[in-house]
């Protein structure tokens, strides 16, 4: 496996924590809009809906800073994005007052995944083919769209908390 | 589905109540544990709710809140499980009011846009999207021969009817209809031909010019010059002028009726050597039409009275 | 159809010539009778035209304008028709020039509507209807993944490509393309990544409260606390500070660089009891970006020399 440090262009590494930081601002948002609109706080409430609906998680266990595998840590955190980016489009038809918000997190959060795919491709570590995405849930009211909006950023966001401190590891001179 | 709330009705008067039932499936409640389904309004919990185990083992609760006087909120229907309260089902429920009649129906017809703008008075909040509709008739006493609706823009008390849509110098029926969840109205019928309620731009009223070769004025007298408003030069109008003396609070002096249009209009019996405030404003005539606002003023200065 | 006009091409190089013809067929011609053909540019007649009677026995006349510097006219096929001249048909002529190439090609990304806005300099005047679009695609190397086109209004030079054709953080090649009936021309390509080109807007910068419970200033000190603009409160930057006494035409003293954010900043080294005008800036950084421009003039006092 590639030594973890040397090999990351420190570029790429300060453009991934600008993008961390960005699409967690845009979660947060989307979340305090989900509060303040529909009273949907708690993503514990939902923890139920979340297993009915089967809105996946994803791990970053390839990451941890002790036995960090780079190729393998990049492959996880592309791979979660690349998912996650699913799940948010799988939201489309969500109210028009939160339609923006989930916009702009399903674009920052694919340009993301780009960022970490390019980075893969020139250090030759990225799979031949492009991923495809697996079968997303299926929303069919307008309240599983919110629910399942709440549940998707509050595992995006605990996926990135993760993703953020492998970054800032990796990127301490 | 885990979960699924149907109301009796998602849109109510303000204050009536609504019934609201939630089924929660098998797949979603732990086999053999009897998990309490609980309601909550907005992020409050509601009690009340009667449950009941159906026949196919699907579990539901029906609550009643028996005067619902919030204009919007959100019912959810809720499971404990283990010690966390999940949220399976959420319904939006809102209130208001029927529309009134609107009132105050009233139309203007605007010579630079030649469109037809009607307002009217939409009666008090009714806390529901509400559309306003113009309805019009190529004749007050049939309804047939409609004119394409015009559909005012959210939260706007006027519409324009373009002019493709007009039949000039006819007379129209026009009602604005006021419609939501819990109803419509429709106002009483304005009959009118547009051309009637032109609203006319003020005319533009100027001093003759004095290096003109016409005599100067005479003392105590003005020389006026005036013209109608460019795009109503078509209508027959007549005209009324009125000034004041620049004298404490001395009163307007009515001239009229004039004629709409003059090369030179010579106003006598003035104070001389007074600074004067002149104002004009004209209306279709003797067709009908509104009278033009007042001219913006002007100012002008009567001469000397020559010493005899 | 009474008579047609053909021409060689309706719109020429300004100073080209246009070749124009017209038929007139039988029934328009009185029969035996040999009615002249005549041509008028604009309103004026036009010599030279060569007539000969067609085998169909239509008769035809043929025009060569040597040097057409109009940059629009009408070119008209009459006939005489007793001692009148009767127009038949009528082709609009167009000249100008080609588009040269668009030079100065920039864009800014902006952080509040998350478009990239490009601009260009469109060259000399063409006379004719010129359109630009930019041309951008995925990579600056290939041309395929091209992204939708941006066509500037009319007569504008710059565009604004809309967030969701953009992956920002990847480099992207921009061209702007100018066509008109006489040609196209395209840009060089300008290769960036959108977030390379962000214009920030200053920060806020204001003086501690002082009745916060930190210490009062030092003399000759000022209290600053500053904030980055908030949409790009994600970006990592560097700031500056300037600031300059009130004094006649005291030069700017420029402090940096400074962190994106303080809670609190001593800036010291002043004269006590003068009034100073501070400013700040900042620029995203390590990674490239632009500075933004100075932020409004801040005045404050420092505060009196105490006495030893």
């Amino acid at each position: 496996p590639l030594d973890p440090a040397s090999s990351l262009p420190q570029s790429f590494l300060l453009k991934c924590l600008e993008q961390v930081r960005k699409i967690q601002s845009d979660g947060a948002a989307l979340q305090e809009k989900l509060c303040a609109t529909y009273k949907l706080c708690h993503p514990e409430e939902l923890v139920l809906l979340g297993h009915s609906l089967g809105i996946p998680r994803t791990p970053l266990s390839g990451c941890p800073s002790q036995a960090l595998q780079l190729t393998a840590c990049l492959s996880q955190l592309h791979s979660g994005l690349f998912l996650y980016q699913g799940l948010l489009q799988a939201l489309a038809g969500v109210s028009p007052e939160l339609a923006p918000t989930v916009d702009m997190l399903q674009l920052d959060v694919a340009n993301f995944a780009t960022t970490v795919w390019q980075q893969m491709e020139d250090l030759g570590v990225a799979p031949a083919l492009q991923p495809t995405q697996g079968t997303m849930p299926t929303f069919t009211s307008a309240f599983q769209r919110r629910a399942g909006g709440v549940l998707v950023t509050s595992h995006l966001q605990s996926f990135l908390k993760l993703a953020y401190r492998v970054l800032r590891y990796l990127a301490q001179p | 589905e885990c979960g699924h709330i149907s109301l009796s009705a998602p849109i109510v008067r303000l204050g009536d109540s609504i019934t609201a039932s939630c089924v929660i499936n098998q797949n979603c409640s732990r086999p053999g544990l009897d998990s309490q389904i609980l309601w909550k309004l907005g992020a409050e919990l509601q009690p009340g709710g009667r449950q009941q185990r159906l026949p196919d083992g699907t579990q539901e609760s029906t609550i009643t809140l028996p005067h619902f006087n919030h204009t919007q909120a959100f019912l959810s229907c809720c499971l404990t499980w283990g010690n966390s309260l999940q949220i399976l089902d959420q319904a939006e429920l809102r209130a208001g009011y029927p529309p009134a009649v609107p009132h105050n129906l009233s139309c203007l017809m605007n010579l630079t846009t030649y469109s037809l703008t009607c307002q009217w008075e939409p009666g008090p909040e009714t806390h529901l999207p509400t559309s306003f509709t113009l309805k019009s008739f190529q004749s007050c006493q049939t309804q047939k021969d409609s004119i394409s609706d015009c559909v005012a823009e959210d939260g706007q008390s006027h519409c324009s009817i373009l002019r493709k849509h007009l039949t000039l110098y006819q007379k129209m029926g026009i009602r604005v209809q006021a419609e939501n969840a819990l109803g419509t109205s429709v106002s009483p019928q304005l009959c009118l031909d547009p051309m009637d309620v032109v609203k006319l731009e003020p005319p533009m009223l100027w001093t003759v010019d004095p290096s003109h070769e016409a005599a100067p004025p005479q003392p105590g007298c003005l020389q006026l010059h005036w013209e109608p408003w460019k795009p109503s030069l078509h209508m027959s109008q007549k005209c009324e002028l009125r000034h004041q003396p620049q004298l404490g609070d001395a009163n307007w002096t009515l001239e009229g009726p004039l004629p709409a249009e003059t090369l030179q209009y010579e106003l006598c019996g003035l104070l001389p050597a007074t600074a004067y405030t002149l104002q004009m404003r004209c209306v279709r005539w003797p067709l009908p039409g509104h009278w033009s606002n007042w001219s913006p003023n002007l100012k002008l200065r009567t001469t000397e009275q020559v010493p005899i």
